[in-house]
């Protein structure tokens, strides 16, 4: 995937700008405990992203993964509260892929679009996870839960090493098995795959699986980490899973990206938050300078020696 | 003055120069055909002249005048039509819309939806073709995509007419209709260039020929002066010997028994068998169904009928399910796609990862894909096959046509395939490679693969078959041996009956 | 401008009798347990009063509600009680329903404008100027504190936003550090405080504009190992925990049960031919910390 | 376009069913007074989600248009207000063009994808209203104004009248225009169009330049139905627009779709809305429901004879 190379390139050209920026303004920003706590903030989002980017690699999309975290999330703690945690967790990431499985097999067995399909569980999950908790949060936690959300490993949250070691298996995945050089074939051109001997569908029950199970693994943390689970948790939060995705260079028509890269976006709209928070910048003027500090990434990032890529408009 | 003038012209994409200082000039009402290997540069030079892409360094003229055009719409200004040799049409527009794209009859700010389709049809009328003009592009078979986009390009006051392989879908009553209305176009002072790896064609329609090899000008010559010989010499630098092989291949048991198999509702009522070691043609025109039953045999489409596959460790017959193409590959069979772009490989990944897809599980190694080893037996592969390429992981798309056909092919034979079914395998193939695939085809067949071939190219089918099955209207019409196959006669159990 | 066609007298309420009262409540969202417990309140009132409570969540979106208050009217409902997304933005809705004679009720928030049978709400600015003088008698009148607000424009944000500025204003001894957007989200109010407390490592007390994001701070804090004090605003469960076990200085509880509650009664009084003849009921707002909190817990 | 036919068929067969069980199970939907009122609710979504469609034809997608609505809204306040409603109109669509226009330019130009170009447009567009209106409402507009939002011709709210305008103009505009049928062309395939000799840079920037333009127009609606601007409007409401379109069988790969059948896609979405109010389904089972029915109705609309388009798979 040579092709790429640019891409990469520019991205980290453009974390570093704004990292560098941020250490100037701020003497804080380049601490340990504060890369930590950017680290820790960005894990959430972070797994969320990588389930979110097979997805995409696989030309498909899942707006879900918010509500299904939410579910998943609540899931914990009531079936936790009453059976205990392990019980708990299970039910939860069982929850969470059977939620993936179903989107799948709404966008495999009745060709419904897969922003449709997705749209529609976002609402279900959503509504599911109300009447579940009554819209009320579910808390008193025990804590022991509590270490997932907010326990550390050596010098790093856990959380944090939960993220990296999802993105590692992710990575490897992608790379290294079958399945993974599938899921790029299938968003390449589903056809030729096809053509090719490659279970199309099968590859694409798997990633929505993926992008439910890692958004449950999501709201597992979320849970321990806020010590309660929330109904409204993760509202909205699917753009800034799929903001990272393609802020990391994959293509919304698939086929195309890493999940080293999504990472690397995630991180870069984690900072942008910290920093604002640091600089104490006016809520009003947050979202404008985010905004603008993001197009100046990309744009930075996008830059490359001419001629290549010259086709490549929307998306 | 000539018409046009290329002076040293170069590009280079990162990792490939693809042209080195080419150079060559056309007169007006000249048929001008270029040739070269697959690679040398042919469709580079033409995006060039046609705007669609900067030249790095040198000099165009056209009518004697410097041009440097920066977009399409100013070579289109200035008469230069050109049919791609990628895909150029609007899946979601229709066929009339199409053709007339690059200047929409307009009354004020709508469409003139009545010229469109006049225009449209007196283009394809040009070419003596009828299309439905509102369908959708994208609804078309390969074909009659092909026909769409040429009569694109006949559409409109053309003064350089550039075509890059226009024929490598058509069949020869369309290349004959073709042929007629570029000459009279050249009859009338446009000039034309042509781009075919098809050398007779070459030498009937074209007045001279400029060869590239490897993004430089070998020179350029008389057609009436040259002979066929001469021109492949300075294509490939050196002579090619036989251009068909000898069969010979030692055709031994049956291996595949198809019995009332159809894909229906386009096929119905096959029954044949297929021998080790056998080359099976099937002839037929456009819309007989020779794709359709080709995809029916790899489990793409449903099928009626039965399958049969002897067992080879236990000498038996096994009925083979075709649920799904794993299911054929399982069961040894492969299939080369006619259309490559859509069916045969996925643009976008590198050429190992096209190469390996049916076959990754071979290379996993406690779940995990042996990237070495599978980096070895691809290049091993783009070796014999001789895939131009920068390296394994370069970008299908940016492969010149006959190189990922080569890809595909390389695809299929790492499956070792018991039956091998191979559509228009030298579409858009240079003579060299062509022969090398003809030599492909040879030693597979002596190794004991049974291959069933699909051509448009009646000598090729000729020369390569042991068997004929001609099909009419998605039924067999005649079953004709190796020796009582002449061409003459293929070419009418195909047309019997089917109107013009 | 008119209502749409079909007069609305067949349906006309010639009294109680037989006729099915319905009450239609429009609330401003259901994402906050704040308003669950509003919701509660008011369904309780209609199963005593055996009315029919039709409820209506316009996920904090006006004109969301406004649609959903057009509903009402084509349903006929007999009184329409909007806890107003905006105060000012919802008044086409109300003056609407007041062109088809279907009296309206306000609660929590005010509405600015049309025809309101009676109001009952509590005054935010209030609510927020106790909860940081509550903050500042805990500082001992001096410190840094930072403030958690919630989704920027929306009116509880400035309402009790207002309230902390007039607090601040009255109290010398207190130093603003940061004031930043947790939108009224508890993870939110989480990852803000993390932030903030980095860059202020030495703050003092926290003012947040609801409870949910007091509780992320909490957590923030709590993971930091500090010692800094939180208030909040509308008197949850958790806050209320939270208040017992001394990690919550206070919080200002509006009661949101006692409005949804009163508003429901008031409206069954006017389905039933009845009047109202007090226009504003202040919902009292009661300051809960550690010496008040045992009479609130459940 | 043939090939669309059986989506065609099958939705409006969808929204039937809809209709013919909300008439079955409510008395009141089937009144002219309701149907009024769901198509006065449908109107901004339907103008947005009208904008929405000449973006996703072209191969984009444009997720800024609810803060492109909001801040519109704000300036018709602002504006009308200091120097009358003519001025404000005119500035809050010069506004939503200029906003539009700028994320053509960041797609165009910088080769942004489109989706983190509009992503970040949606925050400076939502910071720019909230610093225009200090984040406040501004209210206190004039009666006059109030027309365009609540007004009626004859039996038809005004708003309706406006957003049936703006779907003939597009509707005409993309089958029978030059431009048109370049959207088609670009977002069907690029590289042809540009082949073909089409400006395919400048169809992309007219396609923004609508959206935003069309978003100006149901800010403005929206803030005179409101009586007031407020800077909150429309979170979120890309969701929905986005939703209507590809209800509506648009491709957001591009080049398939027609804008009348997103104007069924944005009928369906507010019939069920207005349904769920109508027969008292309680807030945490509506998007259960809604997310069901839409499945159901897609699924349904899916339906046709087995072997075509047996490749599309993704979103
Ligand atoms: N966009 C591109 N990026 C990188 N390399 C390219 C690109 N386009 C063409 N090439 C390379 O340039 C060389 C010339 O390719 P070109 O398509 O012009 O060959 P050709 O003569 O038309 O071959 P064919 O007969 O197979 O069509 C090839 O090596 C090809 O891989
Ligand atoms: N997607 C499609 N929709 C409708 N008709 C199609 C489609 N694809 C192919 N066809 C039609 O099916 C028929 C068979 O296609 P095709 O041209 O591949 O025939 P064939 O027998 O394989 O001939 P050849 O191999 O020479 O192309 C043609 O009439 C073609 O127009
Ligand atoms: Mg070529
Ligand atoms: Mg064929």
């Amino acid at each position: 995937m040579k092709r790429l190379h640019w891409v990469d390139y520019g991205l980290v050209i453009g974390f570093l700008a704004l990292a560098g920026a941020l250490t100037a303004a701020s003497p804080v920003f380049l601490t340990w405990s504060n890369l930590m706590n950017v680290a820790r903030q960005v894990s959430i989002n972070g797994l969320l992203a990588a389930g979110e980017t097979f997805v995409v690699l696989s030309a498909g999309i899942d707006i879900s993964v918010g509500s299904t975290m939410a579910l998943a999330g609540a899931v914990v703690a009531g079936v936790g509260l009453a059976h205990g945690f392990a019980l708990g967790g299970l039910a939860a990431l069982l929850v969470g892929t059977a939620v993936g499985l179903a989107n799948g097999l709404f966008v495999v067995r009745f060709r419904v679009p897969a922003f449709i399909a997705t749209l529609a569980m976002l609402g279900i999950a959503r509504g599911a996870t109300l009447i579940y908790t009554q819209g009320r949060p579910i808390s008193g936690l025990p804590e022991s839960f509590l270490f997932i959300g907010n326990g550390w490993l050596g010098p790093v949250p856990f959380p944090v090493v939960l993220m990296l070691a999802t993105y590692a298996a992710a990575h490897v995945t992608l790379r290294y098995t079958a399945f993974g050089r599938y899921v790029y074939a299938v968003g390449g051109n589903a056809r030729a795959a096809r053509y090719a001997g490659i279970h199309t569908e099968k590859v694409l029950y798997a990633v929505y699986a993926i992008a439910g199970f890692l958004a449950a693994v999501g709201g597992i943390v979320l849970t321990s980490r806020l010590a309660s689970a929330d109904p409204q948790a993760g509202v909205g939060i699917e753009l800034d899973a799929i903001a990272a995705v393609v802020l990391g260079g994959a293509s919304l028509f698939g086929g195309e990206g890493s999940v080293l890269r999504t990472l690397l976006g995630a991180l870069i709209l984690g900072v942008l938050n910290n920093g604002m928070n640091l600089l104490n910048v006016s809520p009003f003027y947050q979202e404008v300078i985010k905004g603008a500090v993001i197009l100046f990434a990309v744009v930075v990032g996008n830059w490359r020696p001419r001629s290549q890529g010259q086709f490549k408009t929307g998306g | 003055m000539s018409l046009l003038q290329v002076t040293d012209v170069h590009k280079r994409f990162p990792g490939v120069h693809a042209l080195k200082g080419v150079s060559f000039a056309m007169e007006a009402g000249e048929i001008h055909a270029l040739m070269g290997e697959n690679g040398a540069g042919k469709s580079t030079l033409l995006r060039i002249l046609s705007g669609a892409e900067p030249p790095d360094a040198g000099e165009i003229r056209l009518d004697g005048r410097p041009v440097h055009f920066t977009h399409p719409r100013q070579a289109h200004e200035a008469g230069v039509r050109v049919i791609y040799q990628e895909f150029s049409l609007i899946p979601g527009l229709s066929v009339a819309e199409n053709i007339v794209l690059a200047d929409l009859p307009r009354r004020g700010w709508w469409v003139d939806g009545r010229r469109v389709r006049s225009l449209a049809r007196a283009a394809l009328e040009r070419l003596g073709v009828d299309l439905p003009l509102d369908t959708p592009a994208g609804q078309l078979g390969v074909a009659q995509q092909q026909l769409v986009e040429i009569a694109k390009a006949l559409h409109g006051e053309a003064r350089l007419l550039i075509m890059d392989e226009p024929t490598a879908s058509l069949t020869a009553q369309e290349i004959r209709n073709l042929f007629q209305v570029v000459r009279q176009l050249a009859a009338h002072g446009v000039g034309v260039i042509f781009v075919s790896h098809r050398l007779e064609e070459v030498m009937e329609l074209a007045d001279r020929v400029t060869v590239l090899r490897d993004g430089e000008t070998v020179g350029t010559l008389r057609v009436k002066e040259a002979s066929p010989e001469e021109v492949v010499r300075r294509m490939v630098g050196r002579a090619i010997g036989e251009f068909y092989p000898q069969r010979r291949a030692r055709i031994g048991r049956t291996v595949l028994r198809v019995e009332g198999f159809g894909a229906p509702p386009v096929v119905t009522g096959l029954t044949f068998e297929l021998r080790e070691g056998e080359v099976l043609g099937l002839a037929g025109l456009v819309g007989a169904g020779r794709t359709e039953t080709a995809e029916a045999l790899f489990g793409l489409r449903p099928h009626a009928g039965a399958v049969w596959m002897r067992d080879i460790a236990r000498e038996e017959w096994r009925r083979i399910p075709l649920r799904s193409p794993r299911d054929a590959i399982q069961a040894g069979i492969g299939y080369l796609p006619e259309d490559r772009k859509q069916s045969g490989l996925v643009l976008r990944l590198a050429v190992r990862d096209n190469m390996t897809h049916p076959t990754l599980e071979r290379y996993l190694a406690a779940g995990f894909v042996r990237r070495g080893k599978e980096a070895a037996a691809v290049r091993e592969r783009a070796r014999a096959l001789a895939v131009r390429t920068p390296s394994i992981d370069a970008v299908v798309e940016n492969l010149s046509g006959g190189n990922q056909q080569k890809v595909v092919l390389g695809k299929w034979l790492e499956i070792s395939p018991r039956v091998l079914i191979l559509d228009e395998p030298t579409r858009g193939v240079d003579v060299g490679a062509k022969v090398e695939i003809y030599r492909l085809i040879q030693e597979m067949t002596e190794q004991g693969t049974a291959v069933i071939l699909i051509s448009s190219d009646i000598p090729e089918l000729l020369a390569l078959s042991d068997r004929l099955l001609v099909l009419r209207r998605g039924r067999l019409v005649a079953e004709i041996g190796r020796e009582e196959a002449t061409h003459e006669r293929v070419l009418a159990l195909c047309s019997q009956g089917v109107g013009a | 401008g008119g209502g749409g066609a079909g007069g609305g007298s067949e349906s006309g309420g010639q009294g109680g009798g037989k006729k099915q009262v319905t009450v239609g409540l429009a609330l401003s969202t259901l994402n906050n347990p704040y308003f669950v417990t509003l919701r509660d309140g008011a369904q309780k009132a209609a199963d005593a009063a055996g009315v029919k409570l039709i409820v209506a969540d316009a996920g904090n979106d006006l004109s969301k509600q406004t649609s959903q208050i057009e509903d009402f009217i084509t349903q006929k409902v007999d009184v329409i009680v909007v806890n107003p997304v905006d105060s000012d933005g919802i008044v086409p809705a109300v003056q609407k329903a007041n062109d088809a004679h279907i009296p309206v009720i306000a609660v929590d928030r005010g509405v600015n404008g049309g025809k309101v049978a009676t109001t009952i709400a509590s005054d935010n600015v209030e609510a927020g100027k106790m909860a940081a003088e509550a903050l500042f008698k805990a500082l001992g009148g001096s410190g840094k504190v930072a403030e958690l607000e919630g989704v920027p424009g929306a009116s509880a944000t400035r309402d009790r936003g207002k309230g902390f500025d007039q607090a601040v204003q009255a109290n010398s001894g207190i130093q603003v550090v940061a004031k930043q957007t947790a939108n009224f989200d508890r993870s939110q109010g989480l990852s803000v405080m993390e932030n903030i407390l980095q860059a202020n490592p030495d703050l003092n007390g926290v003012f947040a504009e609801n409870d949910e994001m007091a509780l992320g701070a909490l957590q923030a804090i709590k993971n930091a190992g500090k010692a800094v004090k939180v208030v909040g605003i509308d008197g949850t469960d958790d806050a209320l925990k939270a208040i017992k076990a001394g990690d919550m200085v206070a919080t200002v509880a509006q009661q949101p049960e006692w409005m949804g509650k009163t508003a429901v009664e008031d409206a069954v009084k006017l389905a039933q031919g009845g009047s109202i003849d007090q226009a504003f009921t202040a919902a009292p707002l009661t300051l809960i910390d550690a010496s008040n909190v045992d009479q609130y817990l459940k």
